[in-house]
Parts: C-alpha cells; structure tokens; sequence
C-alpha cells in the first residue's frame, strides 16, 4: 500500500476538523469531531506500530532541514502519548456529546477548542524545535483556557487564574528558549543536544531552570498547583476530562523530553532529588485536600494535584542512576501517565454522570447511587483501584515499575512516599465508595440518563484496567531512553 | 497570583525576581560565540523560497509551520472571547457609539487610504518589510474604525459570513501546506510556485486576520450583556 | 557593546519586572500590561542575542514576530475574562480564594 | 495451551464469569441467580476433583502469562495449593447455600453474590499463585472484593467497621508489596519452589533477606490476624454471618495463614529462615497469638466476637507448625489449616442460625437454645469439641501432630501453650454448650423470627451446610488415616518439601 | 557613539515607561505610559535593524493592544461611574 505521511496528518486531521467545527456550529460540530478523533486513532495507532517496529520516524515540513527548518519526530514515548491523548479523545467525544445534549452550557465553543487542543498536543508531542515547542505550549494554553472559560460564570476566574498562570509558565519557557538559541544559534533539539555538555556556560544552566520552571508551572507541580483544582474541577465535565487526563500531562512530556534530551548531562542528582521532593509533597498535600473536600469534582481535582506528583518521582529515579533503574522509572512514569489519564477522564465522566442524573455532586448525598447508577460506581470504583495503584491495574503496573526503580537505584525514601501515597489515595477514593454504598436516602431524585452518558467512562475505567494486565506491546514501543 | 500575604510575599517575589535578573545578566555576559549561524543558511536558499525578503521567507517558509499554527492560536483567542461571553455569536455585540459626523467624514475619508496602506504592506511583503501581519493590523484599524463610525455595512456582521471569513485565510493555508503532502513533506512548495503560493496565503491570511483582530476588539464582553449574579 | 546585546540586557529586566508585575499585582488590568512586558523582554533577548555580533538575524525576528501575534491573542483573551468578571462581580481583581470553586 | 495448562484457568473462571453475569442481573432473577452461582460451585468442585486426582498421580497444571517481560502470572495446582483449593471450593459450595437461605428477601442480592464470586475467584487465586507477585496480585483483589462484603449492610456502624478493615488490610498490602519488589530486585524472579529459592543469594544478604521477611510476614500477619494485627477481625463481625464464616474459615484469614506457609517453605525454604533464626520469633508471635485470642475470647459475652478471637487463637496454630521446623510440625499446620476451616465454618453457620431464628446474639441468651434447635446445636456441638482438640474430632488430629512437632522440634514451652490453648477453648466453650443444652428457656427468645416446622427447626438452606460441615468434622476425625484425608494430603506435602530440602 | 548614546538613552526610557505602566496609581495614565513602551519597543526594534518587528510592534504591540486596553479602562470607568 502507499506510503502516507502520519506525522503532519496526526496534526492536520485536527485542525481541519476543528476550523470546519468553528464554521458548522455545536449543531454539526460533534459529527466533525468523530469522525476526526476515530481517524486520529487509526494514525495514532499505526504510528506506534511503526515506531514500535524499529526506526523512530521523521519528517521535515518543508524539506528543510534543521537547523533552517523545523524538525517533526516521533519517538517511542511520543508515540505512546499520542496514542493516549487519542484514545482517550473518542470515548470522551461520544461522552460530551451526551453531555451536551443534556446540559448545553459551554457546547457551542466545545467541539472546535477540542480540536484544536489534539492538534496542539500532538503538534507539542511530535515537535524537535524549542521554538516550535514555545508555539504548541501556547496553543494547548489558549485552547485548554478557553474550554475551561465555557464553564460559565462560575469559571471565569478559574480561567483567568488559569491563563495567567500558564503564560507565566511559557513566558519564562521562552526565556530559556531565547538564551539558548542566543548560546548555540539553533532551536532544533537533537543539533542543541550534540552542544549542551558538563562544560556549557551558565546559561545553559539557567535555561534549563527557567524552562523546567515553566513547565513545573503549567503542570501544576507543588507550590504551583493553586490554580488547578478551581480549573479543573469548575469547567463542564468533558472539560475537566481532557485537562486532567491530557493536557497537564503535555507540558510534563515536554519537561521530560527536555531533561531526557538536553539537560542530563548539566544535571546533577540533587537536581533531581529537589524535583522529586516537590513531587512526594504534591502528593501528600494533593490528598489531604482532596480528603477535605465536599464535592465530587474538586475532590478529584486535587487527586490530579496529588497524582502530579507520583510523575515528578521520574526525574531523582532516573537522574545519573543504573541504567536498569532508569529504564524502569521511564516505563512506570509513562505507565502512570496513561493510567492515570485513563482512569481521571473515567472520573470526571462520572462525575458528570452524576451532576446530570442528581443535579449535584456532594458526596454526601451520594447514598444509594449503586441501586441508580451500578454503571458509574463501578466506573469510580475501577479508576479508583487504577489510582490507588492496586492489582489488577496499570496503576499497579506502574507503581511496581517505580519502586523497583527505587531499590534498584538504592532510594528507598521514594518508596515510602510512593507506599504512603497509596494510601492516601485510597483514603479519599473509598470516602467516595463508602458513601455510594450507603442506604438510600429518600430525599434523592436520580433522572434516568441515556447509555452515552455512562458507557464511556467505563469504558475508560476498564481500559486502565486492562493496561495492567497487557503492558508488554506498549513498553516495547517505549523502547529504552 | 494567590490572595496576597502581605509584605513578606512581596519581598520574596522581587527578591527572586532581582536575583534571575542578575543571573541571567551574568550568563548573558559569559556568552561564548555560537556555534551556528543561521542567517548563513538563510541567505543561502533565499533564491529556492520564492520570496527576496528574508523575514517573510523564515515566516512563510523556512518556519512555515510556526506561522501555520500561530494562525490557530489566533482562532483560538477568538473561540475563547466568545466562551469567556458565553454567547453564540460570534459576531460583533457591542452597540455602534451615536454616529459622530465629524468621524465619520474622517472615517469615509481614512478607510480608503488604509484598505490601500494594506495592500501595499501586504504586496511589500516578498521583497521588503512589510507582509500579511502588518497588513492585517492596518485593515483591522479600519474596520474598527467603520464601526466606531457606525458606517460598517450590515452584511459584514452576519455570524455565519464572518465565522467562514475568519476561518478562510487559515483553511488557504492548510490546503497549501497540506497538498505537497502527495508527493513530498508539509509545506514543501514547488520551487517555480514558491513566490505565487505564498502570496495567495497571506492574501488569505491578511483578510482572515484583519476580521480576527478587529473580531477581538469588538467582541469584548460589554456592560450590557449581563448584570452581576 | 552591540545594540544587540544592549537590549539585551534590557529586555532581561523588563522580563524580570514584568514577572513580578504579573505575581504581585492585584489589578487585572496591571496584571495584563505586566505580562506584556514580559513577552517584551523575552522578544528583545531573543533577538538582542541573536544579534550580539552586530548583523541582523532574520530567524530571530521571525520567530519574535510569531511571539508577539500569540502574546496579542493572549492579551486579548485575558482582557476578555478580565471583563466579564467585572461585569459579573463589579471588580477587576480575584474574589478571594475558595469563592470561584 | 494444553488442557493442562487451561484447567487452573477454568477453575478460576468458574467463579468469576459467573460473578460478571451476576452483577448484571437485576434483583428479582433470583433462580437465575442461584443456578449461576450453584453452577459455578459445582462445576469449580469438578476440576478441582479431576486435578486432585491428576496432582495425586503427580500431573503439573500450570498457567503463565507474562504481563510484561520478566513479570509473570503464574497459576499452578501443586499438592499444597490443591489443599487450599479443595477447602475453599468445598466450603464455597456449603456458604453459598447457606448465603442463598441467609439473604432470602433482603435488597442488593446481585450486588452481593457478584463480589461473593469475586471473593472466591481472588482465594482461589491466593492458593494457585506460583509466584510471589501472582501470590500478591490475588492477595490485593480479595481485599477488595471482601470490603463490598463487609460493608454490605450500608449502615453506619458497617462503615466504621469497613473502614478499620480497609485500613488494616490496605496497610498490610502496602508493606508486603514492598517485601515483594524488593524481593525481585534481589532475584529478579521469585517462584515457588519446595524448599525456597532465596538461598542462593548467600550470606551477604542475610540482613536485607531478615528485613525482607519481617516485611512479608507483617504484611499477611495482618489477614492472618497475628497480635498486634489481628485488631480488624474482631470488627469485621458486623459482616452478614456467610461473609464472617467466609471470612474466617475460608479466604481472608487463610490466605494470610497460607502466605506465611508459601513465604517460608517456598520462598525462604524451612531450613534458611531457620538458619536465618527467624522460625523462632515466628513460633513465639504464634503462641503470643494462640494464648491472647483465647483470653481475650473468655470475656466476650457476644456470640461472634467470642468466636472471632477464637479464630484469631485457632489460626496461629497454623502459624506455629509452620514455625516450628520439622516434617511433623508441617503436618499438623498444614491440616489444621484445613481442619480449623470446617470447624470454624460450622461455628458460624450455626451462630447465624441462632440469630436468624430466634434474634440469639448474645451467650446469655442461649438458654434452652438446644431444645429449641436441637441440629443445630449439636453442630455446634460438634465444631467447640473440635475446638477444644476433644478425641475424633478433626481437632484433635491436628492438636496431636502440632504437639508431637514442637517435642520433636525440641520447644517445650509450644507444647505448653497448646494444652493452655485447649483448656481455654473448654473455658468458653463449655458455658455456650451448657446454657444451650441444659438450662432452662427464662424468657421469650430475643426475636423469633423464623418457625419451627415439624423437625425442620429452620430454614432448610441454613440447616444443612452446618450440618455436613460438623459430619466432616467428625469424619476428618475418625478417618484420618483414610488416603483421601487431609492429613495424608499433609503429609504427602511435607514429604515434598523436606526431601526437596535435603536434596 | 553618538548612536551608542542614543540606544543608552533608548533602553533607559524603556525601562522607566515599563516601570511608570506597572506602578502609577491612575489606569488611565499607566495606560498611556503601556503605548508609550510599545513605541520605544518599536524604535527599539528599528534599532536592531528589525523593521518587520517595528512596524508589526506599532500596529499591534502599541496600537491594537493599546485600544484594547484603553477600551476596557473606559469600561472600567462607565461601570464606575454607573455603580458608586
């Protein structure tokens, strides 16, 4: 069969469907969306596939080569992102769709931000330019703004906290991308690689702290998380799905890919143990808030904040340690990125679930929704096993990954931290449980809700499952860093 | 951009804020020569980008693909305007200000000469500064300024006439980038065609761009839409 | 001393003034012009470095003629939401923590 | 795959298909319901009959399936797995009975058999397991499938209790997985083999093997409810009275039981963790445990609790076998862990019973209770004497060889707390059996709920299970010698693992 | 070094327009000095020989964002007049 291109076509598809969105309408729009998002999937999937079968691809826009021209390539861990931010864009397009016909607030902007967020990630996924990288990070800002903003009154400031914080975070990101390409002349990642040495000047150094910086920001690492669970949890449902499964985990991609790429060699392990330190207090203090909070949604809001952190443990884990250990910390993070991103969009669809069914989303009031809603609590129940990271679940899979990498690089503390987030975890999944098992009360009204309101997130609940028990195809099309 | 804790935040902040300054400034000063020269290169293919100017040739080709998706940011801006008014339109909605004749005659006499000015900073463009940003900031000038006139003809407030005018330039712009596709990589414009395509790009952009811009002045949210809740 | 690298220097403090513009104002508004200021910096570094040795660097001044098209667009958004929420609780600053949750 | 390599699967997938189906039955098919789950029992007590027999003439059955490189999941029905197996399929069979007549009537039916199966599935998996991370893997899903169980009531006080249950359970799961990578990084893969595979790594490590283990064993101490961990236990008796005899006799407290018996014979080896001196500690725990369960258990006047910490006793036995190294120790831990399981099922199916009948939750209450429900109190019957170790009862078997084993092992002092163990079984026993056959009804029964019917004293379904349970009792008791007895299946267990020793 | 004097005295008014624009207490007046900074911003850039940038700068940088933000003082200052 003919050769086809699918590294521009895995951002064009997006952007095509996206502007003829804009022109149709919400009342046209979601048909344009499926039918993109299925094709991405189809792209995404047969990308891996390739890269999974040897050689990492390439592609020149233009056929200009760097440095003149931009770089577009796709890696093993590229290659897994974009198939998670495509797997989990098409159940959560069926999802919003139901959504939205029930509760219209936020539609008549949804579909068209949606697109051009995918295009902006999986541009932001592909990209081998620190410029063009600067470019992708505003797009999935704006756009990820912008569907948070369609929330209504009540996210108004949530977005604005949100866009000024994300332009603080590329604004310091383009900073370091100005001192380098000042330092070495060029933009493209692999010719700066070949540059960046133990013996680059200062800037280097300060480069790498301004850009990590921003990405630390836009990624709501701990202290910068303030402005994520107002964010996340204020937008509509399907929003909040694909900010907290997708679009956090963008800019922490790009913060490894840099570390991985460029940084290593300035790094020292303290680096390192500062990054992860952040990382085990984004986890403790993600989950006491979370175990504080009355809503659905902003509990699981802060459990992002939390989960954020397991993330960071990759940089002290694989920081200057035994390749082995190394190896492991890459495939339990990128593991933990998917789990983690399947089993929240499964939440946030949940919750969503519930709001349309009972109006609310107090978790007080959440007793006897096992009688109305078996659907949606197994879907709560299932993500939450994959968060708490117990068998049989990626999250397993991914937590094993990540403390073996502990004992093998001899860090043990990280292993506490990892136990003792566990638990916590567990904590503010099963207040949730507990109350959903509790008798009925009689005040409740539960409004019977069409299959596509609830399917979906099971869906993707049971995927999470799923990859932990078949996990061996994806680390082989991670490869080894 | 948490509640303010009062002076010790303060400090802190610009204390911070001082010490990158005087880091960067010191890293600054340690630069060694860098190791590539990109206005080499630059020079070098200028005859094979179809254009003599060397801005337009990075923005429209060399680096096409930034440009492409900074149009997208730009659409972007726009959707989110209209979220953040949580409205329909995507339309102009605020009400024309009480036609002020002097305005207008200005107005009646200005429009003309910027439609022109764009066009030439537009045409300027391949060879010289100049090009389809510039272009479209003046004609969006324009625009503004018709409506603050209120002498903005109707047929260009009609939602959906705006929503394909906006869009258009950027549709042009992924049809171009996207047929090379056939036979060879994104953007990768025929040598002898190189010069023409562009141009029909930023035609389209300039258009595109100038509803887009004026789209963001007139668009903001005004005092009449809603009252507090 | 280039002009490059004059400006340079300059566009280093107008970034770090503009940072802290943007954390420690309380005025939107302030809030918005602040950032502005920080993309102006990064710009002049950009291209201030690029142009330390004297001859102009054409990729450079691209690359900052994107940046300040996706810095208006931000503008605008900002100004957008920085509206509404004035025309929703008459104040162009942040309700206090907790209220927009 | 081969039918021998597929038949573990099956066994697993006869509960747990069944428990899919289930969960998506709406609440009004009960005998959709009740096939499903009949079915799944019957036909789960078929393969496992057709591998016992295969295990006997020294068939392997095994399963793998490698999740991702180097990490496996491994099913075998080895002779120590068939042992567990057996006993629970079996006692899941009579319990599903008995939850069948238990549950007659009361809401979320679907909801509760569902994780019933699922419960099952995840024990059976616990005795298969051929590896420690498979062994953790199921270990982790019966706590999870068990808590639906525990809180099933919905009330408030069930919560509390659920909660203390989670948090116990999910602590101790915590701590063993940390045991169990550890493990694997020093390994790199850890499969149970007779007579362990951790020798290998030689005495440099001896440090890291002796935390490794205090990590292990903390972790299933905690199902296995050795003191300090046993504290949930008691607490889990707000449970309906199928999940607590499920509980006790079946799955969560023997799988920690028999994850202290795979940890030392099959990971560390009885010899290495004795050279290791750590058997020693263990066996000491065990008898700390053996003697504060039946103290405890003398002052508690509700029926259950009184039972539960007699559980919390009874199951160290187990323990103790094991700690004490040496073929006849073995023997009398391994049959105990089949032994206590009928015993104690029949304890609890007759507490059930006396609560379901007559509103009995108390031992003061019990007055007359024998000439009100003569069967079942004499199950009960049956069940304390083998409790208290009487002569042909199973308890008495295991009771011998235990006591035998810590002579051989040269452990006095066991042997003493064994008969202290059994003189305070007697103490709290006795009084029940007292009240129930020999004194006088006082007053009306707290709350008589179901009627008596010519010689049927209750409803059939919560009749029989009790009943069979106790002749197996008596018939574990009787017919030790029998090929077919669980002590000749003990034996020929330890045959296995201390040849393999010596080789 | 005439011109060397001239770009002192350039990034000298810069930074003070940038100062005044983020602390003078009027929004009006720090307006005003916001498009001041964008103009010096465009000299800046016809200093580095960057006339695309200067002229981009001055149509958008001063003139499209300095609309917008006068438009919202105004704004700003209706809402106040019509809510004391």
């Amino acid at each position: 069969m003919i050769e086809i291109e699918l590294i521009p076509l895995i951002i064009l598809v997006p952007l095509l469907w996206a502007s003829l969105a804009f022109i149709a309408g919400p009342a046209h729009g979601w048909k344009l969306a499926l039918g993109g998002s299925t094709l991405q999937l189809v792209l995404a999937w047969r990308l891996a596939a390739e890269v999974g079968g040897g050689a990492d691809r390439v592609h020149v826009p233009g056929g200009w080569e760097a440095p003149l021209g931009i770089a577009l390539s796709a890696d093993g861990l590229a290659a897994v992102m974009l198939l998670l931010a495509q797997g989990v864009a098409l159940p959560l397009a069926f999802y919003a769709r139901a959504y939205f016909a029930r509760h219209p607030e936020g539609a008549h902007t949804f579909w068209p931000l949606t697109g051009f967020l995918l295009a902006a990630m999986n541009a932001l996924f592909l990209s081998a330019d620190i410029f063009n990288l600067y470019v992708t990070l505003e797009l999935v800002g704006l756009a990820a703004v912008g569907l948070v903003a369609s929330g209504g009154a009540g996210s108004v400031a949530a977005a604005l906290r949100y866009l000024l914080a994300t332009l603080l975070g590329s604004g310091s990101y383009l900073l370091g991308v100005a001192l380098l390409y000042g330092a070495y002349g060029t933009v493209t990642l692999p010719e700066l690689a070949s540059q960046v040495t133990e013996a680059s000047p200062p800037v280097a150094m300060l480069a790498a702290g301004l850009m990590l910086a921003g990405m630390a920001v836009k990624t709501a690492l701990f202290p910068f998380h303030f402005w994520l669970p107002p964010a996340h949890g204020g937008a509509p449902s399907p929003v909040s799905a694909l900010l907290s499964a997708l679009v956090i985990k963008a800019s922490f991609y790009l913060a490894a890919r840099l570390w991985l790429a460029l940084f290593l060699p300035l790094a020292t392990p303290s680096w390192g143990q500062v990054i992860g330190v952040l990382g085990a207090a984004a986890i403790f203090w993600g989950s006491f808030m979370a175990l504080r909070q009355a809503r659905l949604k902003m509990l699981i809001a802060y459990s992002t904040v939390a989960q954020v952190g397991y993330l960071f443990l990759f940089f002290p884990l694989a920081t200057h340690t035994e390749p082995a250990a190394a190896q492991s910390a890459l495939q339990g993070v990128t593991l933990q990125a998917l789990a983690h991103g399947l089993a929240k969009a499964a939440m946030f669809a949940a919750a969503g679930a519930v709001i349309l069914s009972t109006g609310h989303d107090r978790i007080m009031q959440l007793g006897g929704i096992t009688a109305h809603m078996p659907v949606t609590v197994f879907t709560l129940a299932i993500a939450g096993v994959s968060l708490m990271g117990l068998p049989p679940s990626a999250g397993f899979l991914a937590k094993w990954l990540l403390i073996d990498s502990a004992i093998v690089s001899g860090q043990w503390w990280w292993i506490v931290v990892m136990i003792a987030g566990g638990l916590l975890t567990a904590a503010y999944v099963f207040k949730v449980l507990r109350h959903a098992f509790l008798r009925a009360e009689q005040s409740e009204v539960y409004k019977p809700l069409p299959r596509l309101v609830e399917w979906p997130g099971f869906l993707l609940a049971v995927a999470s499952l799923a990859l932990g028990l078949r996990a061996a195809e994806l680390l082989n099309v991670l490869g080894t860093p | 951009m948490t509640r303010g804790t009062g002076r010790f935040r303060k400090m802190l902040v610009s204390v911070g804020c001082a010490s990158l300054a005087g880091a960067a400034v010191f890293a600054v000063m340690a630069l060694p020569e860098p190791a590539v020269r990109l206005a080499g290169p630059v020079e070098a293919n200028m005859d094979r980008s179809g254009v003599t100017h060397p801005v337009t040739a990075v923005l429209l080709n060399f680096r096409g693909y930034d440009t492409l998706l900074e149009i997208a940011v730009l659409l972007l801006a726009l959707l989110g305007v209209a979220a953040a008014g949580g409205s329909e339109k995507i339309g102009l909605r605020r009400l024309p200000s009480a036609p002020h004749a002097f305005l207008q005659s200005l107005t009646r006499l200005m429009a003309p000469l910027m439609v022109l000015a764009a066009g030439y900073l537009l045409w300027a463009g391949s060879h010289r500064p100049g090009g389809a940003f510039q272009a479209a900031a003046v004609l969006a000038a324009g625009i503004v300024l018709l409506f603050l006139a209120g002498l903005l003809p109707e047929r260009l407030q009609s939602d959906r006439l705006l929503r394909v005018g906006m869009v258009a330039g950027f549709l042009v712009f992924l049809a171009v980038a996207a047929f090379p596709l056939a036979g060879g990589a994104l953007l990768q414009y025929p040598v002898p065609l190189a010069g023409a395509l562009i141009l029909l790009i930023e035609s389209g952009l300039t258009i595109s761009l100038a509803l887009i811009l004026s789209g963001l002045f007139l668009r903001l949210p005004d005092e009449f839409e809603e009252e507090e809740e | 001393m280039t002009p490059g690298l004059l400006f340079a220097l300059t566009g280093i403090a107008l970034f770090s003034s503009g940072v802290a513009g943007l954390i420690l104002q309380t005025h939107l508004l302030r809030k918005i012009i602040a950032f502005n200021v920080m993309g102006s910096g990064a710009f002049l570094v950009l291209v201030g470095l690029a142009q330390r040795s004297g001859e102009p660097d054409p990729v450079s001044q691209a690359m900052v003629l994107t940046g300040i098209v996706v810095s208006i667009a931000a503008t605008a958004l900002a100004l957008a939401l920085a509206r509404r929420l004035l025309n929703l609780t008459g104040e162009m600053r942040f309700p206090a923590e907790g209220q927009d949750d | 795959m081969t039918w021998n390599d597929a038949l573990p699967l099956l066994v697993l997938s006869s509960s747990l298909l069944p428990g899919f189906i289930i969960f998506n039955l709406p609440e009004e098919r009960r005998g959709m319901r009740t096939a499903l789950n009949l079915a799944g029992a019957g036909l789960k007590l078929v393969f496992i009959a057709f591998m016992l027999w295969g295990v006997a003439r020294g068939e392997r059955y095994e399963f793998r399936y490698a999740i991702v490189p180097g990490l496996e999941l491994v099913l075998r029905a080895d002779a120590l797995a068939m042992l567990f197996v057996t006993l629970s399929a079996a006692l899941w069979f009579l319990t599903t009975l008995y939850a069948i007549g238990y549950l007659e009537g009361s809401p979320h039916r679907s909801r509760f058999f569902g994780f019933f199966s699922l419960c099952v599935t995840a024990t059976v998996g616990v005795a298969m397991a051929g590896n420690l991370f498979s062994f953790f893997f199921f270990y982790e899903l019966l706590t999870l499938s068990t808590y639906p169980l525990v809180v099933h009531r919905g009330k408030a006080s069930t919560m509390k209790a659920g909660n203390i249950y989670l948090a116990y359970t999910l602590a101790g799961g915590a701590v063993l997985l940390t045991g169990v990578v550890w493990l694997y990084g020093l390994l790199g893969r850890v499969e149970f083999v007779p007579g362990g595979s951790v020798s290998v790594l030689g005495p440099a490590y001896a440090d890291q093997l002796r935390l490794v283990f205090g990590l292990l064993v903390a972790g299933v101490g905690v199902k296995a409810a050795l003191v300090p961990l046993h504290g949930w236990l008691p607490k889990a008796m707000v449970a309906p009275a199928p999940v607590s005899a499920l509980l006790h006799a079946v799955a969560v407290v023997k799988a920690g039981a028999f994850g202290i018996v795979r940890i030392v014979y099959e990971v560390y080896g009885a010899d290495f963790t004795h050279g290791l001196g750590l058997s020693a500690p263990l066996a000491v725990l065990a008898g700390i445990t053996i003697l504060w369960g039946s103290l405890r258990a003398l002052f508690q006047d509700d029926l259950k609790r009184r039972l539960a910490y007699s559980t919390v006793s009874q199951v160290s036995y187990i323990v103790l076998g094991v700690a004490l190294v040496g073929p006849i120790g073995t023997i009398g831990g391994l049959v105990h862990l089949v032994h206590q399981g009928i015993m104690k099922i029949t304890l609890f199916f007759c507490a059930g019973n006396y609560a379901e009948t007559l509103g009995i939750h108390k031992v003061s209450e019990m007055n007359g209770a024998g000439r009100r429900m003569p069967l079942t109190t004499l199950a009960f019957s049956v069940g304390a004497l083998g409790m208290m170790s009487a002569p042909f009862t199973a308890g008495y078997v295991s009771k011998h060889y235990l006591t035998e084993g810590a002579a051989v092992a040269g452990a006095p002092w066991a042997e003493w707390v064994l008969l202290a163990s059994s003189v305070l079984n007697a103490a709290y026993f006795l009084p029940i059996l007292y009240r129930a056959w020999f004194k006088r009804q006082e007053d009306a029964w707290p709350e008589e709920s179901i009627p008596r019917r010519g010689w049927l004293e209750t409803n059939g379904l919560l009749l029989a299970p009790p009943l069979v349970s106790a002749v197996a009792v008596l018939a574990a008791g009787s017919l030790s010698e029998h090929p077919w007895s669980p002590l000749s299946w003990a034996k020929l267990i330890a045959e296995r693992q201390y040849v393999s020793v010596e080789r | 070094m005439i011109a060397l004097a001239f770009d002192l005295l350039l990034a000298a008014s810069l930074l003070w327009a940038a100062f005044r624009a983020l602390t003078t207490l009027d929004l009006f007046r720090a307006v005003v000095m916001f498009i001041v900074f964008g103009l010096l911003m465009a000299l800046a850039w016809a200093r580095l020989d960057a006339p695309d940038l200067a002229l981009a700068e001055a149509a958008i940088g001063a003139g499209l964002a300095g609309a917008l933000l006068f438009d919202s003082v105004g704004h700003l200052r209706a809402r106040g007049r019509s809510r004391p």
